[in-house]
C-alpha cells in the first residue's frame, strides 16, 4: 500500500503553521527516514499520516484513496497505519504488558483466541516473548519501547511510523530494535521512521524525508544527506562516512564503516 | 585505576535490622496517622462504616461513569486525579516535629474535582493504599472511606464554598478548605475509635483519641492548608 | 523502584492461582481474626500466614517482616491510647496504674493486647494477599463481579499512572534537594507545595498524551483487553478450606476453655 | 576539587545490588564521560557522587573528605556538586525561567540582588539570556535541557555531573550544549557526562567511567572505548574512528573525523 501526502498544512493555535504544504510519499520496499531539527514538525506530519492529526489543509491517501476523517474512516486508515510515538509511556495505558498488546486487536473486534495469538506474534518478531506476563511499569525503557511497538504490529498494518525508536535506548537496545525492525520488514510491513541520528539514518534508510521550514524534501538518504546547503538548513549535520567522502574527494557515497573500508582498500 | 573489590559481609540479624529502620526512606507511605489499620474495629463497626459509606460511595461510581459516558477521554483525566490523590497522600510533607508525616490531600481534590468524585477516587486511592503500602485496610477500608473519602473532602468543600460566598481571597478559602478536611478526616476517624473502644464513654474516649492523635494531627493541617496555598499558587501562575 | 511489596506481587508463585480463590482464604481469615478470641488465636492467624507466605508464596521474609511493620506506627499509637483509661475506672476493674483521671486497668490492657493480635494477624492476611496478587488481577476480578467497566477502567489507569508520576515527584523532589529546597520549615513548605503542583501538572499533561496515544490506537469507550484465566485451584482450596474450619474450631474451643 | 568513590554499593531490595563496590575519581581539569548500559547503574552512581541516593557502603569524598548524610553534610556538599537529569521536565518546577533559576541561590541565603546576579550569569553561560521571562512550559525540549542546567550552573559548583546532556536533541541542539558546556569549563566548573553516544564520549571525553555488572573501570577514554572485550561486556558500541583504526591496523587512536584524516593523508 502507497501512503501518501499532499499539500498538507497543519498547525496550533499557540504555534502557527507547523507544516505549510507538504507531499510526501512512503512506499512499500522503501525504507524512509524523517529528518529535521526539534520542533520542526516531524512528529505533527507522522500524525497526519496515521490520522492522528486532522490537517487543516491538504490530503493523506492510502492507495490513492484521501482519508476520512469520520470514525469509519480513521478505522480502515489505522487497521493499515500505525504510529508509535517517542514516549512509551504515552502510548501504554495497562500496567500488563500482554493486555496491553491485546488492545488494539480486540478493538479490532477480533475474538479472544485470535487476539491472543496477535499479541504471541507481536511479541515474538519483537523478540520480547518473555514479557508477556511482567508489569509495564517494572521494564526498562527499552523493553518499554519494543512494548509499544509490539502494541501496534498486533494490529498488523501495513505502513508502521516510529518516532525516534532507538533514542535514549543504549548501543545494545538500539541493535535489538533494529533487529526487530528488519524482521517486521521480513513480515511485510513497511517502516518509516522518524529520528535525529543521521549516521543511523544514512546506514538504515534508503529514501529520506527532510521537514524544514514547513517544508519537506524527498530524494536518496545519501543524497539529501550529503547536499551541506540542506543539512545546514534544517539544522542537521552531514553523517560522518558523507563528510569524510567530501573531504577525500571521493565521488562515491559510502553508507557506513564497511564502505568506508571497501572504499579504502 | 582498574577495577575495586571487596564488599563488606553483613550478617542476616544486621540486615533486619537495616531492613526496618530504613524502610521509610525507600517506601512511599510509610507512617500516617489518620488511616485504621487492619484488625482494629469488631465487625458490627467494620460492617457499620462500610454500610454508611456505600451510598457515598455508589453515588460518586454513578456520577463518574455518567461522566465518562459522555465524555470518554476524562476516563484518563480522572485516573490522573486519583494518580494524583494517592502520590500526594504517599509524600512524605515537611514537619514541625520531625516525625514524617503526609498531606491527605482530599481538600485540593475536593476543590478541583468536587466530594461525589472524590468519594470514588478516595476508595480506589485507599484500596490502593491498603494493598501496595499495607497502609489502612480491608475490614477498615469502610470506615477510611468515610473519614478520609467523604468527610474530609465534603468539610473541604463546604468550607471552600462558604468563603468563596464571603468573598475570602483565593489563598484564604485554599488554607482553610485543605486545613479543615485534614482536620475533619481525623476528628472523624478519633470519633470512629472512640465508638468502637467507649472506655468508659464514647465523649472521654472521644477526648483521649483526639488529644493523641492532635500531637501530630494539628500541626500536620496547618502545614497542608499553607502547602495548599503554594500549589494553588503556582497553579494560577501557570 | 519503592514499591517493594507490588514488585514482589508480580514475580509471586501465587500469581498462578485464582483471585478467588486466593480471596476466600483472606476474607475468610479476616473475618475468623476478628471473631476468634484473640490470645492464641491472632498469634496462630500470623504464624500460619506467615509460614505460607514464606514457605508457600515464597515472600521474602525481610520484605514480609519490613510489610508488617508498615502500619507500625499506628498499631502502637492506637494501642497504647485503648490501653490508657480516662476517668474513673469502671466498677470491677483492676487498677494497675492512676494519675488523675488517667488510668491503666488489667481490662484495658488486655483490650489493647486483643486489638494488637487482631491487627497484627489481619495485617499479616491483607499483606499476604497484597504481595501474592498485583493489582490488574483484582481489577480483572472487580470487573467479573460486575463493577461497570469506566470504574475499573480508571481504577486499572490509575495504577499505571501511578508508576509514572511516582517518576516525577521523586525526580522534582531530589531536583528541589539537590539546590537546597528543603532546608528550613518555610523553604520546605513553598517546595513541598511547588512539587504537589508539579505532580499534578504533569498528571494533567500525561493524561493528555495518553489520551492522545490511546486515541492514536483506536480507544473510543472502553479499554477493552484480554484478561488472565486463571482456573481454580482444588488443592489450595482444600487447604483454605482445613485452614478455616481449624481456625473455627480453635476460636470455638478456646472460647469454651477460655471463656 | 577531587570529588572521589569508593567502595560504593547501592541497590534496591527489587532489583538486588546495582552498585556492588565502585571507586571513582573525579578531577578537575578532566571531562570524564560515563559509559555503560541502560539499567547499569549509570544514574545511581551520579545519583550517590551528588548525594541524592544514599548508598548502602562505601563513601563519597570530596578532597578527602567523607561526605555525611546529615542535613548540614549535605547542605555543604549541594554547594560544591549539583546534578542534572535527563529529563528537564521534572527538574523545572517553577512557572518562569527566571524564577526556576533563582531557587538555587535563594535557597542559599543570598539577596535578590545577588540571586539576579546569578541567575543572569547562569542564563549568559547556557546561551540563553534572552529565555529569562519565558514560561518553562512554552519552551522546546533543547531549551528545557539548558535551563535545567542554568538552574544547576546558578549554585555554582566545582563539578557538574549531567546525565544525558545531548539525548534527544536535534545535531544543532547538540552542538549548543557542547558550546555552553565548553564555557562553563572556562569558567572553571568541572564537567562529567553519562551519555549512551560512544562517538561524542570519544570525541569529547578524556577519562571514561564504564559500568558494567555492578562495578566500574576508569581509564583514558580512547583506550577503554577501544577495548573490545569490555565494550561487549558493558553493552556498548566501539565508536567508528576507533573501529576504523583497528580495522586499517593503525596503531594510533584517533578521536574524530578531523583526527582520522589527518592520519589518512
Amino acid at each position: 500500500m502507497i501512503l501518501q501526502a499532499e499539500g498538507l498544512t497543519a498547525g496550533y493555535r499557540s504555534r502557527g503553521r507547523v507544516l505549510d504544504g507538504i507531499g510526501v510519499t512512503l512506499a512499500p520496499g522503501e525504507r524512509t527516514v524523517l529528518l529535521g531539527a526539534n520542533g520542526s514538525g516531524k512528529t505533527t506530519l507522522l500524525g497526519c499520516l496515521s490520522g492522528a492529526v486532522v490537517p487543516t489543509g491538504g490530503v493523506v491517501a492510502a492507495d490513492g484513496i484521501p482519508l476520512q476523517h469520520t470514525r469509519r474512516g480513521l478505522t480502515d486508515h489505522r487497521r493499515r497505519v500505525q504510529l508509535v510515538l517517542q514516549d512509551p509511556d504515552d502510548q501504554l495505558f495497562s500496567a500488563d504488558v500482554g493486555q496491553d498488546v491485546s488492545f488494539g486487536p480486540l478493538n479490532l473486534g477480533l475474538s479472544e483466541d485470535e487476539a491472543r495469538e496477535r499479541v504471541a506474534e507481536a511479541l515474538d518478531l519483537l523478540g520480547i516473548a518473555h514479557l508477556g506476563e511482567r508489569a509495564t511499569h517494572q521494564l526498562s525503557y527499552g523493553e518499554k519501547k519494543r512494548v509499544a511497538v509490539a502494541g501496534a504490529v498486533a494490529m498488523r498494518p501495513d505502513h508502521l511510523l516510529l518516532d525516534e525508536p532507538t533514542a535514549g535506548l543504549d548501543p545494545d537496545g538500539v541493535e535489538d530494535m533494529l533487529a526487530a525492525i528488519a524482521r517486521l520488514e521480513a513480515h511485510g510491513t513497511t517502516i518509516t521512521m522518524a529520528t535525529h541520528d543521521v549516521d543511523l539514518a544514512l546506514s538504515w534508510g534508503t529514501s529520506a524525508i527532510v521537514v524544514t521550514g514547513g517544508r519537506a524534501v524527498q530524494g536518496p538518504v545519501a543524497e539529501l544527506l550529503g547536499d551541506a546547503d540542506l543539512v545546514t538548513a534544517a539544522h542537521l549535520r552531514i553523517p560522518w562516512p558523507l563528510e569524510l567522502a567530501t573531504r577525500l574527494g571521493w565521488s562515491t557515497r559510502p553508507r557506513d564503516l564497511d564502505e568506508v573500508l571497501r572504499q579504502l582498500s | 585505576m582498574g577495577i575495586r573489590h571487596g564488599r563488606a559481609t553483613v550478617s542476616q540479624s544486621q540486615e533486619l535490622v537495616r531492613v526496618i529502620t530504613t524502610i521509610g526512606t525507600r517506601h512511599p507511605g510509610k507512617d500516617s496517622a489518620v488511616h485504621i489499620a487492619e484488625g482494629f474495629l469488631p465487625v458490627p463497626h467494620a460492617v457499620g462504616w462500610a454500610v454508611a459509606a456505600a451510598p457515598f460511595v455508589v453515588h460518586g461510581v454513578r456520577a463518574t461513569v455518567r461522566q465518562v459516558r459522555e465524555h470518554p477521554e476524562d476516563r484518563v483525566l480522572l485516573a490522573a486525579a486519583g494518580a494524583f490523590t494517592f502520590i500526594l497522600s504517599a509524600l512524605k510533607m515537611p514537619s514541625v516535629t520531625g516525625s514524617s508525616s503526609h498531606p491527605t490531600g482530599t481538600g485540593a481534590g475536593a476543590i478541583l474535582f468536587r466530594p461525589p468524585v472524590m468519594a470514588f477516587l478516595s476508595t480506589v486511592v485507599l484500596l490502593f493504599q491498603a494493598l501496595l503500602l499495607a497502609h489502612g485496610g480491608l475490614t477498615t477500608l469502610g470506615a477510611n472511606v468515610f473519614s478520609m473519602g467523604i468527610a474530609g473532602p465534603w468539610v473541604g468543600y463546604g468550607a471552600y464554598a462558604a468563603l468563596r460566598r464571603l468573598r475570602a481571597p483565593l489563598e484564604v478559602q485554599v488554607f482553610f478548605a485543605m486545613a479543615l478536611a485534614d482536620l475533619a478526616t481525623y476528628l472523624v476517624t478519633s470519633f470512629q475509635l472512640a465508638l468502637a473502644y467507649p472506655d468508659p464513654s464514647v465523649g472521654a474516649a472521644f477526648a483521649k483519641f483526639a488529644t493523641i492523635f492532635a500531637l501530630t494531627q494539628v500541626p500536620l493541617a496547618v502545614i497542608e492548608g499553607l502547602v495548599g496555598v503554594v500549589l494553588f499558587r503556582v497553579l494560577r501562575s501557570i | 523502584m519503592a514499591f517493594s511489596i507490588d514488585a514482589a506481587a508480580w514475580g509471586s508463585p501465587w500469581r498462578r492461582i485464582a483471585v478467588a480463590d486466593k480471596a476466600l482464604l483472606v476474607t475468610g481469615t479476616l473475618v475468623l481474626d476478628l471473631l476468634v478470641p484473640a490470645w492464641p488465636g491472632t498469634l496462630l492467624v500470623a504464624a500460619g500466614l506467615t509460614i505460607a507466605a514464606i514457605a508457600s508464596a515464597r515472600v521474602d521474609w525481610r520484605l514480609w517482616l519490613a510489610a508488617l511493620a508498615l502500619p507500625l506506627t499506628f498499631v502502637l499509637t492506637g494501642v497504647l491510647s485503648i490501653a490508657l483509661q480516662v476517668g474513673p475506672p469502671a466498677p470491677g476493674s483492676t487498677p494497675w496504674w492512676s494519675w488523675g483521671p488517667l488510668a491503666v486497668t488489667a481490662e484495658s490492657v488486655a483490650r489493647a493486647g486483643t486489638v494488637l493480635g487482631r491487627s497484627l494477624a489481619g495485617t499479616c492476611a491483607v499483606v499476604l494477599l497484597a504481595v501474592s496478587t498485583p493489582m490488574v488481577d483484582l481489577v480483572d476480578a472487580g470487573r467479573r463481579l460486575g463493577v461497570p467497566a469506566p470504574a475499573m477502567d480508571i481504577a486499572a489507569l490509575m495504577y499505571r499512572l501511578l508508576f509514572v508520576l511516582w517518576e516525577s515527584a521523586v525526580t522534582i523532589r531530589s531536583a528541589q534537594a539537590a539546590r537546597l529546597g528543603y532546608v528550613g520549615l518555610r523553604r520546605s513548605v513553598r517546595s513541598f507545595g511547588s512539587l504537589a503542583a508539579g505532580v499534578l501538572v504533569s498528571a494533567w499533561d500525561r493524561s493528555r498524551r495518553l489520551e492522545q496515544g490511546l486515541s492514536g490506537r483506536g480507544y473510543t469507550d472502553d479499554l477493552r483487553t484480554l484478561r488472565h484465566v486463571r482456573p481454580h485451584s482444588p488443592v489450595f482450596l482444600a487447604a483454605t478450606g482445613a485452614w478455616l474450619l481449624a481456625l473455627a474450631a480453635i476460636g470455638t474451643y478456646g472460647s469454651g476453655v477460655l471463656g
